[in-house]
């Protein structure tokens, strides 16, 4: 079982580099600014005192600059989204591929990938989910990206409604070829539509940005990549798997 | 021109049997009465100052999107229930003449039960003494004509495969509404900034159309592509 | 054309398989079929019939091998394949809001036909519709449908006719009716039938063919045919099938 | 006094700690469940597949 080798290192691996991401998160990523604190008197804190235009006027006590810890789900929510979109969109190539091989394979791996992406998006969603509760104080909010994410989870599951609602299994697999295509072309335009409408949703990702903060996303980024590997390899295994228990049945039964 | 020949033909076809049995046109203009009677009930509680002409236009859009699934189902049903599909695959049709011929098809009737619900939603919900006048109407009939479009081609792919599973109508809810949420949100925005006419609503109307636009555009080609290997199953 | 008049065969099937995954709908199927001539084929359920039928008539491609019908390849030629074979099978095909002259009008005009009126009017003199003809194909009995749908097949004179299961659901009367049909188009064409009904197939037919798990069981002209062996052998495939 | 103030400056904060705990542990349970379960269904595919291929290699051996 060499491949489920190949699973189990890129998993653990995966893992290893999103706890170091989750660490250093923590402890080495610069902590960003999310508005001020005012209290009524000074106090001896390690917290920076807020610039002179957030002061409150004279007497009415001193701002602080308020650290921004929500800000630290980015470091697992954002590699999470990117892996997702990325995930479907492999899934759409081998879609591709199978439309014009005719394949078997192919639709299975487009299938594993579809899997692995709806795995992906979900979290993406409950991540999301608390961020919005935790920043904004709300557990939902019909903003651009996280209306996006809802949108091309509804598609994930229609793409297995579809699957599971056909018999034959080469009508099967070209049917949820095209409509893995359909999404995969889709699920950008959703993206680019819900963002020209206004929102506030925050742009963490600036180009400003502290490299200490770009290093645990990069490893966090790269870390939840080895993962989704990780998870489509040992899915394809079993699916190997159980295609040789078909074909031994079959065998059998004559 | 053979392959406009062929498409005349389908196009033809599907009008003189709509014609004859006036099945789709009844149901989708029925279903559409129907949900007017539901926005009725909805609205008759959100009190006298609730301006409607605020959601006038998700209102709209709602019952099209549904009737429009109606129609569709329906559309491809008839090719299917006699095997006739097979018959137009196995003669000597190209394969993107069959998808235009349904889709014109299906954006058809489509229009036609749009220019029939349109004023009668505006004189039942809209046209109230004192309310303010909304933008031209052209305005309005090319948000309608570039979501039908889109409407219409994607539908079309996607009904075809519908058709050929346990449950289509459900499947094909199922499919259509998330591949078409981004039409969806560009053409509601843009007739409601028409509908309310705020200043300035100009700019986010052809805005809007143009996202529209480009998603017809991006999906057509999507489904016509497509459209080969789905009648191929 | 000039392929099929010099090879003189219909039919050239050169190790035809088509599959999917680890499912083998057709496994090496390996023919020739000379012009002019009637091939029935039987087989179980699931032995392939209908995928065969598929590919030779261009709705599916072949995963391996080829097959070439008029002389045409199945892929290559498709498109022209298309203009030149017919299609009857236990469904009409044919649409139940439209009158009987309307269907033909409209696949008339799906096969660019000339003079579609003309040709119309003698196809359905033929199958003795004429007086129906302004009647909604909903209104027609199984009977009449069959032979519309005849008439539908024949419109663009195709040199080769496929017929899949034709006789399911007809009665003894419509299915003589059928037969006598069959045999007054038969002249100059070349038919492929695929069928359950074992007597009636091999009544028609001048080449039998078996069809079990996507194989060829038996191919055969049928002057060689002896029917108490052919009987013994279909019902031992069947019998295979089936356990 | 002084510290007082201070806690409370981090308990304004803080108010936000328990969601971004709570999203990591949801994410490494949901990674965990998921590849246990794959794991599971593999386990028992691989028992399976052996009693089969026994089988047929018995079989063909006859």
């Amino acid at each position: 079982m060499k491949q489920l080798r190949t699973a189990i290192v890129l998993v653990a691996i995966g893992g290893l580099l999103t706890t170091a991401a989750f660490l250093m998160a923590f402890f080495t990523a610069e902590v960003q600014q999310f508005g001020t604190v005012t209290l009524e008197q000074e106090v001896d804190t390690v917290f920076p005192v807020a610039p002179d235009q957030f002061q409150p006027p004279a007497g009415e006590g001193i701002a602080y600059v308020r650290p921004w810890f929500s800000q630290k789900i980015f470091y697992f929510h954002v590699p999470v989204a990117e892996a997702s979109f990325l995930v479907l969109i492999i899934s759409a190539v081998f879609a591709i591929r199978f439309l014009t091989s005719k394949r078997a394979e192919f639709d299975t791996k487009s299938r594993i990938a579809m899997e692995t992406a709806l795995v992906f998006v979900v979290l993406t969603m409950i991540t999301g989910v608390l961020w919005t509760r935790a920043s904004w104080g709300v557990w939902w909010e019909w903003e651009p990206r996280l209306t996006t994410y809802f949108i091309m989870m509804l598609m994930m599951i229609a793409y297995f409604v579809l699957r599971n609602s056909i018999e034959e299994e080469e009508r099967r697999a070209t049917y949820a070829a095209v409509f893995a295509v359909v999404a995969a072309i889709n699920a950008p335009i959703s993206f680019m539509i819900t963002r020209v409408i206004p929102s506030n949703h925050p742009v963490v990702f600036q180009p400003g940005m502290a490299s200490s903060n770009l290093l645990p996303f990069i490893i966090g980024q790269i870390g939840m990549l080895m993962i989704g590997y990780g998870i489509y390899t040992a899915r394809m295994t079993e699916e190997r798997l159980r295609e040789r228990v078909e074909i031994a049945k079959e065998a059998l039964e004559g | 021109m053979s392959s406009w020949r062929q498409f005349k033909a389908i196009l033809k076809k599907d009008i003189v049997m709509e014609l004859r049995t006036k099945e789709m046109l009844t149901s989708m203009g029925l279903y559409a009465l129907l949900v007017l009677v539901v926005y009725y009930i909805t609205l008759s509680q959100a009190g006298a100052d609730f301006e409607v002409r605020r959601i006038a236009a998700g209102l709209l859009w709602l019952v099209f999107i549904f009737t429009s699934l109606l129609g569709l189902n329906r559309s491809l049903v008839h090719e299917k229930d006699q095997g006739c599909l097979e018959a137009l695959l196995i003669s000597p049709t190209d394969r993107p003449v069959i998808f235009f011929g349904k889709a014109v098809g299906n954006l058809i009737f489509l229009l036609i039960v749009e220019a029939l619900i349109v004023p009668l939603f505006f004189f039942i919900f809209l046209a109230r003494p004192g309310a303010q006048a909304g933008g031209p109407v052209w305005m309005l009939a090319l948000a309608l004509i570039l979501g039908s479009i889109g409407i219409a081609g994607v539908g079309t792919l996607l009904a075809t495969m519908s058709v050929n599973t346990k449950g289509k109508d459900f499947i094909l809810a199922v499919l259509f509404i998330p591949i078409m949420f981004p039409l969806l949100l560009a053409v509601v925005a843009g007739s409601a900034a028409v509908l309310q006419a705020d200043p300035e609503y100009v700019r986010t109307f052809w805005q809007m159309m143009g996202l529209a636009a480009g998603y017809d555009v991006i999906m057509l080609l999507a489904a016509f592509g497509l459209y080969e290997f789905v009648l191929g199953a | 054309m000039t392929d099929a008049a010099l090879t003189s065969n219909a039919l050239e099937v050169r190790d035809l398989s088509r599959t999917f995954g680890a499912r083998k709908a057709l496994d090496g199927v390996d023919f020739d079929l000379p012009t002019g001539a009637f091939l029935s084929i039987f087989g179980p359920n699931g032995a392939g019939k209908s995928t065969l039928l598929k590919v030779l008539s261009t709705l599916t491609p072949p995963s391996k091998g080829s097959a070439k019908v008029l002389g045409l390849d199945v892929v290559e030629g498709a498109v022209e394949l298309r203009e030149r074979i017919g299609f009857i099978s236990h469904n009409p095909l044919l649409y139940p809001d439209l009158s009987a002259e309307e269907n033909l009008e409209f696949f008339a005009e799906i096969y660019c036909i000339d003079r579609p009126k003309e040709r119309i009017r003698e196809l359905l003199d033929a199958v003795e519709l004429d007086h129906r003809r302004l009647d909604l194909v909903r209104t027609f009995s199984r009977g009449m449908l069959q032979r519309l749908s005849i008439a539908r097949a024949l419109l663009h004179d195709p040199a080769l006719i496929y017929l899949d299961e034709p006789y399911s659901g007809l009665d003894p009367h419509a299915m003589d009716i059928l037969d006598g049909l069959i045999e007054r188009v038969r002249e100059g064409r070349t038919f492929v039938m695929v069928s359950h009904d074992l007597s009636k197939g091999l009544e028609l037919c001048s080449h039998a063919l078996i069809l079990s798990k996507g194989r060829i069981v038996l191919f055969q002209d049928k002057d060689l045919i002896d029917e108490d062996e052919f009987h013994q052998t279909y019902r031992s495939t069947v019998g295979l099938g089936v356990s | 006094m002084m510290e007082a103030t201070n806690a409370e400056l981090y308990r304004l904060v803080l108010t936000d700690a328990p969601y971004v705990i709570g999203a990591y542990a949801i994410l490494w349970i949901a990674f965990v469940v998921y590849l246990s379960m794959v794991l599971a269904r593999m386990m028992r595919l691989e028992k399976e597949v052996d009693l089969l291929e026994s089988a047929v290699s018995k079989r063909s051996g006859e």
